[in-house]
């Protein structure tokens, strides 16, 4: 059981991992990124390219990072750019678009074949008092709790945080305060796919690198996003740890066949409790 | 001789293939496709069929039925093809087929390991690799028989490639009066195996079937490993494949696998001059018991070509083929189509497979040859 | 300086704002057919105008939310046609909109925040206190969030929000509306005040023309995109003729 | 008598021999903390102009937004008395406020901003319509009819408000004060027997307000209509209505007629202040 | 001059679903197939168009329906049931499935109701692959040719036959839209608040738009399965649900003729691409494809044959200026 609920924790991050850049880059520019888990994809097969070649370690990351940084951008320059201020599913749907490109891409680039990334953490199993963790599922759930950490403080407590929201909130408005909002989105759009180059570094030791290695994880990042809030850091690692968990559990004690849906039930009947997510505060819509 | 309806030339035969080329499954379309391809180039370079050259067009159907049957009709309508060639899939191949049949196009070579292919058999459907009920059957008496295991569990994909295994698992230790003792499952490219490896290891199995490919496989070892736990494992048969072997890298665990054919990396000659020419056609690829489907189907269809004379059509095809048996394929069993009426593997054309063993990141034969539970 | 406003470098008298023949619109639709109008430093110009006239298609042209298709306008003797609405906030252009426009999920602090957003930090956070005592309704509601305050109350915030850009040029889209009378005389009273005191330039579109033209120095009259009247506030609001035919009331 | 007891309403309706339309007694509303109204009750006369009056925050949105049960008061009453009888308005929702015969507008504009002035009315005659899902589909002739009848009327209440020059174009794009009209058009189309307007006349200039109130009476005269109004134009207030309820800080502080609070002091000092705003003109 | 339900604009489209029904019935074969297809699909992206380009509702709980409505008809005429009884039945079924879906989740909005109808896509997905012999499990089930009548339908007949279905419904999306139902719809898109003080009952409102989109898409999938004659468990896929939202935003929100596009485009293109010999990278381009439209024609491909958008539902719902 205990040993359930921590590869569930562990699990769980992973998705709060994926589920951070997606939160962030909605938060600020109000698009559904479908294609998030695809640039991390990227990202981690851009690691192992980097990696191949025989760079260090510390450069691999690095670069792999302002690989991210510059997806980010790009994508934000040429394409998002154009949804600013338009209704959610045009933006969300275009993503779609990405998604496709992406993958036809990775496999142009780096082929159908699977390939391996090594772990930026020592794999050697810890015991603790009879549970197992690996120092990869450790690494991953530090990592995501630090961002998660940052990026909370970051838009609760920064000017430039704020302005993020208030860009997303009210694209004209924000204009009005002399926000740039341009650059406001590039900078959400580079700092989300940051995230997913880290995202892509540290899944890809468990899931390998391929072009498909996003797929199954981003149905659980999406659940994990909403089931926080969309708007809250800490409710996307709180919402990718009850869906780990709860979907270890049912592995472990109901059937594993339903592994995968049992958790979207969990979340189905939370946010019919809770509407607005777990930690998100509720839309203010006065009349 | 020139039949263009039929897509005979003078000297160009055209078959046609749909294969999943994107999605989840590419790896595999890419393998066949280029399998037959590297058979089919060979066969060329020697003069081809009674003077005609081979040409395969292959569409992408993402494994999805809709869009095979779209591909089958363009194959035959616009590209007019011979026959279809290497189709893999169950549902793809079946709804390809409700199409293709109706225009007498056989297909030839159907890859898919699912005993729903071929059964009930399908007139012009030419099924190719053992089923599914040889190899998991197979691994079972193995088991049960020359290993002693007493408790066997198993581990299986969520789908219609993994759950019939686990019922034929079910079915065949009935057989020995067992059972299970403990059956997990996951879904395709799942992140995380850990409560299903936790789950299978609290039973304390002496062999675990595992039907996972690729990189799910890999994560049970790891998985496995991480639990301080080296089971004995029989592997679906697609694990027999050198990329699956250079991401597991070492292990402590036995894994025993069925192979359809002989090994990639033993002394099949034929298999090893196969591979030459493949690696010069597709330097980037990795030789894999999946490339030997396509080898196997283009093989398959260039006997029912040479047997369908210098003026073929679909028909003299069908002929040759239903007249196919033990066709020695030279790279495993050989091929048999009996009779539509002779049962469940009238329209399967090996039903054999052999057992191999990890050793040295290497998969060698077990030396017993090809086992046939099935015995048609 | 302690209230975080500084003197401006343009001298009185000299015209701060000039538009010359400005048309704008939206889309195919034309809005304004030459506008011209001229705002003096440290000056309070209001416009007037009946509803539709194009008061409010002006402020966006002048702020950089619309395109300006012809004409000029200048501003401390640079062009602001077409330029980003957020360079002209930096060069000191503030516009507050009509229909308010606060970011309602967020806190009556977060907005003024953002109200100085192009503004050291430092400065701002000193100058929400001493804006908001013109506004105690908000100082009681500092941590709510802005879509809780009653409709009067995102009023004063828009205002306040706007004064803390510490603009040069101010532009307000109908600031009372919907503000309480005893309200909407401490905002106009204070305005002139900050005015006076900050030598902060004003132009201000108000339906209310009784107490626009009150505080104005000159008014513009408007109608359906072109300037129909403008003169010293005081003559506009001392000519019966006038109110009857434009002004109502 | 004085204001503060005027605030005795049940005593004076019983004396001027008509029982209230609309009648709030104790209601309370609290946002996490904030009163933002506080024990309130008045009673609004049918057939009359009642507006409500208050500084900035003083609860007469939260007010209105009880009645028309968007909010749910922690406590009080609230009854609307109709033809079909006496309604306890807490038992109702939103939505079926508004068959009750209340119509309102709201302070910030809820226009559905993507379509023509025209469907923004007829959407509001949704109401008079019966015809089923069936009928619709299949287009049946009472479909047809009801279509008929309605875009019919949509137009008249157009033509009445003279919005008939905007009927098609798009919401979003006409100036604010066209946009207001289109509110109360809608609210109109609803054919109410109370209607409840925020700010009717926020953004429009002296004229246009004064043609405002002059629809407004005129409103109520063909219709019988009841209004209750909330303000803070004094040249409306002061001019139309027949009684006035002042708030504020969420509670009551007087009422009266429009004389009366005009120089009520305690009204002087929370809300007119000693300037021009506050003075009827 | 914008004008909602005007029914005059429907000559042209009507002319161009004739040329979309008829034309192919000169060539037969992969083009009618494909056609066929596309009218199948239209079918779902009406249904998703009523839900989310006239109601906003996100709904990704498409894939449900149409698995619903495919399966339906698949077991139903395995039964011998005649096809249009079972069409019919599968489509009444989808429906309920989808009123009873859409209670629970009435309450939620956008991203939320989206990712939570998610939620019913992955659940059902596992339903039906433990539906043993009923459904055939994970290995899905063979499903009869049409037939009508007792006589088997050949292709021609069956697009027919589909062009017919598409017609009535494409009549009855008109109606609807043209009602107190469609403008109701609009009005929730507009304004729940507004709709509300108008006396609009918006929840039975979102539980019809919820019950016509369930049935139009699970038509669709009654019509798909015995087109394809095969049906498995991947009906259930997330991809299904997406495209038929997809459809909806190329082809242009609350538009009907934009439904057809939509559809044209998600389900035609990547085929054309294929028949054009771009097999290769079929997805990007067709990612690209999207892309660009979207970047282009924000408001849907319908715009391109602008007066037959309905004003108003193809606008985008944000603050604008
Ligand atoms: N977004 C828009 N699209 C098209 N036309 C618009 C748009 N906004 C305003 N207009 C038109 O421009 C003209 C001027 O409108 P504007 O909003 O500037 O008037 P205004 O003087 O501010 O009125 P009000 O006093 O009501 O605020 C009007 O005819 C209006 O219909
Ligand atoms: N949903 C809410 N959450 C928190 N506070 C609220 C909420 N709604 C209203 N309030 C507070 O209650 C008080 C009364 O608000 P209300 O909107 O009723 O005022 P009002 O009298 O209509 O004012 P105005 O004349 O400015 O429109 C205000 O201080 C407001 O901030
Ligand atoms: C070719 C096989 C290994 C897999 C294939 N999906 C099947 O149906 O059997
Ligand atoms: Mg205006
Ligand atoms: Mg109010």
């Amino acid at each position: 059981m205990l040993q359930m609920i921590v590869s569930g924790i562990a699990l769980g991050a992973i998705y709060g991992l994926i589920a951070l850049g997606i939160v962030m880059v909605f938060k600020a520019t109000g698009i559904l990124n479908f294609a998030h888990g695809e640039a991390a994809m990227l990202s981690a097969f851009m690691a192992y390219t980097l990696m191949v070649s025989g760079l260090p370690i510390w450069a691999v990351v690095l670069l792999t990072l302002l690989f991210g940084a510059a997806l980010g951008m790009v994508i934000e320059r040429f394409i998002i750019r154009r949804f600013i201020g338009k209704a959610l599913l045009s933006s969300a749907i275009c993503t779609l678009g990405l998604f496709l490109v992406f993958g036809d891409l990775a496999i142009w680039i780096w082929g159908k074949d699977t390939q391996e990334l090594p772990s930026l953490f020592p794999n050697a199993p810890i015991d603790i008092g009879g549970v197992i963790v690996s120092g990869q599922d450790l690494g991953v759930v530090l990592v995501c709790a630090i961002l998660a950490a940052v990026l909370f403080g970051f838009f609760r407590f920064t000017r430039l945080g704020i302005a993020m929201q208030a860009t997303m909130e009210n694209p004209v408005a924000a204009r009005l305060m002399g926000i740039p909002i341009k650059r406001i989105y590039a900078l959400a759009w580079g700092i989300s796919h940051v995230i997913a180059a880290i995202a892509g570094l540290l899944i890809a030791p468990m899931t390998f690198v391929h072009f498909s290695m996003m797929q199954h994880a981003l149905h659980f990042a999406f659940a994990a996003a909403v089931l926080g809030g969309i708007g809250s850091m800490p409710g996307a690692l709180l919402g990718g740890v009850i869906i780990g968990v709860s979907s270890n559990l049912t592995g472990a004690y109901v059937s594993s066949a339903w592994k995968d849906a049992v958790p979207f039930i969990v979340m189905l009947a939370i946010l019919i409790l809770r509407p607005q997510g777990l930690l998100a505060r509720k839309h203010i819509k006065k009349v | 001789f020139e039949n263009k309806a039929q897509g005979i030339s003078a000297n160009e035969i055209v078959l046609g293939s749909s294969q999943p080329m994107t999605g989840t499954l590419a790896y595999m379309g890419k393998a066949v496709d280029e399998g037959i391809r590297t058979y089919f180039d060979i066969v060329n370079q020697q003069g081809g069929v009674h003077g005609r050259t081979i040409k395969l067009i292959t569409y992408d159907d993402e494994l999805k039925p809709a869009k095979s049957v779209a591909n089958a009709k363009l194959l035959v309508e616009r590209d007019k093809v011979l026959g279809m060639i290497g189709n893999i899939g169950h549902a793809t191949n079946i709804s390809a087929y409700s199409y293709s049949s109706t225009k007498g196009v056989p297909t030839i070579g159907a890859l898919s390991i699912s005993d729903l292919t071929s059964s009930p058999p399908r007139e012009m459907l030419y099924v190719l690799p053992s089923p599914q009920s040889t190899e998991t059957a197979a691994y079972i008496d193995y088991a049960v028989q020359e290993l002693k295991a007493k408790k066997i569990a198993m581990l299986y994909q969520n789908d219609g490639w993994g759950k019939p295994a686990y019922d034929i698992a079910v079915k065949q230790l009935d057989s020995h009066g067992m059972q299970l003792v403990e059956a997990q499952s996951f879904e395709r490219f799942a992140t995380d195996l850990t409560s299903q490896v936790f789950k299978l290891k609290e039973s304390q199995p002496d062999v675990v079937v595992v039907y996972a490919l690729g990189q799910e496989a890999v994560q049970f070892f790891r998985a496995a490993e991480k639990l301080g736990w080296t089971p004995t494992v029989f592997g679906a048969g697609g694990l027999n494949d050198p990329k699956f072997v250079e991401l597991l890298g070492n292990t402590p665990s036995q894994l025993y696998v069925a192979s359809y054919y002989d090994a990639v990396e033993g002394d099949n000659p034929a298999i090893q001059s196969f591979f030459e020419h493949y690696k010069k056609l597709y330097p980037n690829s990795a030789p894999s018991s999946t490339a030997l489907m396509g080898y196997s189907a283009a093989a398959v269809a260039v006997e029912a070509l040479e047997r369908a004379g210098p003026e073929p059509s679909r028909e003299k095809v069908i002929a040759a083929l239903n007249g196919m048996t033990e066709f020695d394929q030279k790279i495993g069993p050989a091929i048999t189509f009996q009779a539509l009426d002779a049962g469940p593997y009238s329209r399967r054309g090996q039903t054999g497979i052999a057992l191999m063993q990890l050793k040295d990141q290497k998969f060698t034969p077990l030396g017993s040859g090809y086992i046939d539970p099935v015995q048609r | 300086m302690a209230n975080g406003f500084e003197p401006t470098a343009t001298a009185p008298g000299t015209a701060l704002l000039t538009v010359d023949q400005l048309s704008a619109g939206y889309g195919k639709i034309r809005a304004l057919h030459g506008i011209s109008l001229t705002v003096q430093a440290a000056q309070i110009v209001c416009v007037l105008g009946a509803n539709g006239a194009g008061k409010t298609t002006l402020m966006r042209a002048l702020s950089g939310l619309l395109p300006v298709s012809e004409g000029t306008a200048c501003f401390d003797g640079q062009s602001i046609a077409n330029v980003p609405t957020e360079t002209l906030v930096r060069r000191g252009i503030v516009h507050v909109p009509q229909g308010r426009m606060v970011f309602a999920q967020l806190s009556v602090r977060e907005n003024l925040v953002l109200g100085g957003f192009t503004r050291p930090a430092r400065e701002v956070r000193e100058h929400i206190d001493h804006v908001l005592d013109y506004f105690p309704r908000l100082k009681e509601r500092i941590g709510s969030r802005a879509g809780t305050l009653s409709g009067g109350e995102q009023q004063m915030l828009a205002i306040a929000r706007g004064l803390l850009a510490k603009p040069r040029l101010l532009m307000l889209d109908e600031p009372s509306m919907g503000v309480a009378p005893i309200m909407k005389d401490s905002i106009f009273a204070a305005l002139r005040e900050i005015r006076d005191r900050e030598r902060l330039t004003l132009l201000i579109v108000e339906q209310d023309a009784d107490i626009a033209l009150d505080i104005a120095d000159e008014g513009y009259v408007i109608e359906t995109g072109r300037v129909v009247m403008q003169g010293l506030a005081s003559a506009l609001a001392g000519n019966e003729d006038i109110r009857r035919a434009y002004l109502g009331g | 008598m004085s204001v503060i007891e005027q605030h005795q309403s049940p005593a004076l309706s019983a004396a001027a021999g008509a029982a209230p339309l609309l009648s709030l007694s104790g209601v309370r509303m609290e946002f996490g903390g904030i009163v933002a109204v506080n024990d309130v009750s008045f009673d609004v006369m049918p057939g009359t102009v009642h507006a409500l009056i208050g500084p900035n925050g003083a609860g007469k949105t939260t007010t209105l937004n009880c009645i028309s049960r968007f909010y749910t008061p922690q406590q009080g009453r609230m009854l609307l008395r109709t033809a079909s009888g006496v309604h306890d308005l807490l038992a109702h929702k939103a939505h079926q406020i508004a068959r009750l015969g209340v119509a309102r507008t709201f302070q910030n504009l809820e226009l559905f901003s993507d379509l023509t002035v025209f469907d923004n009315v007829l959407i509001a005659r949704s109401q008079a319509m019966q015809a089923t899902l069936a009928e619709v589909l299949l287009r049946l002739p009472r479909q047809r009819r009801e279509e008929r009848q309605e875009h019919a009327r949509t137009e008249q209440i157009l033509q009445t408000l003279g919005l008939s020059a905007h009927a098609h174009s798009v919401v979003r794009d006409l100036p604010y004060g066209t946009q207001k009209l289109v509110e109360l058009a809608r609210a109109m189309a609803l054919e109410p027997t109370l209607m409840l307007l925020d700010e009717p006349a926020a953004g429009m200039n002296n004229r246009e307000i004064e043609q405002l109130g002059q629809t407004l009476k005129q409103l109520q005269q063909a219709t019988g209509a009841t209004l209750l109004l909330i303000e803070h134009s004094m040249p409306l207030v002061m001019t139309i209505s027949d009684m006035i309820t002042v708030m504020h800080n969420g509670a009551f502080l007087a009422q009266g007629t429009p004389r009366e609070i005009e120089s009520h002091p305690a009204v002087i000092e929370a809300y007119l202040g000693g300037g021009k705003s506050g003075k009827r003109i | 001059m914008k004008r909602i339900f005007d029914s005059k604009p429907w000559l042209a489209p009507l002319v161009f679903v004739l040329l979309l029904v008829l034309a192919p019935l000169f060539s037969g074969g992969y083009v009618l197939y494909i056609v066929t297809l596309v009218l199948i699909y239209t079918l779902a992206s009406f249904g998703t168009n009523i839900l989310t380009g006239y109601t906003n509702l996100i709904s990704m709980a498409g894939a449900v329906f149409f698995g619903v409505g495919a399966y339906g008809s698949a077991i139903l005429t395995s039964h011998g049931m005649p096809l249009v009884l079972a069409i019919l039945i599968a489509a009444s079924i989808a429906t309920v499935v989808g009123l009873l879906l859409a209670l629970p989740v009435l309450r939620l909005e956008e991203v939320f109701l989206a990712i939570a109808t998610l939620g019913f896509v992955m659940v059902s997905m596992e339903l039906v692959k433990s539906g043993g012999d009923f459904t055939g499990g994970e290995n899905g089930m063979g499903v009869n040719g049409p037939t009508l009548l007792g006589f088997e339908l050949g292709e021609h007949a069956f697009h027919l036959f589909v062009a017919a279905v598409l017609g009535v419904a494409l009549w009855f999306a008109r109606n609807l839209s043209q009602s107190r139902f469609g403008r109701g719809f609009l009005a929730i898109k507009g304004s729940e608040t507004a709709a509300r003080a108008l006396g609009l009952n918006t929840t039975s409102l979102k539980l019809v738009a919820f019950g016509v989109c369930a049935f139009y898409t699970g038509l669709s999938g009654a019509l798909y399965a015995p087109l394809v004659r095969f049906i498995d468990p991947s009906l259930f896929n997330i991809m299904v649900s997406i495209s038929f939202v997809s459809m909806v935003i190329v082809g242009g929100l609350g538009s009907i003729m934009g439904s057809v596009l939509g559809a044209i485009f998600v389900i035609g293109a990547p085929q054309l691409l294929t028949y054009f010999g771009f097999d290769q990278f079929q997805r990007a381009l067709y990612g690209v494809a999207m892309i660009l439209a979207l970047m282009f024609l924000p408001d849907g491909l319908a715009s391109l044959l602008k007066r037959k958008t309905v004003a108003g539902a193809d606008v985008p719902h944000k603050e604008g200026l």
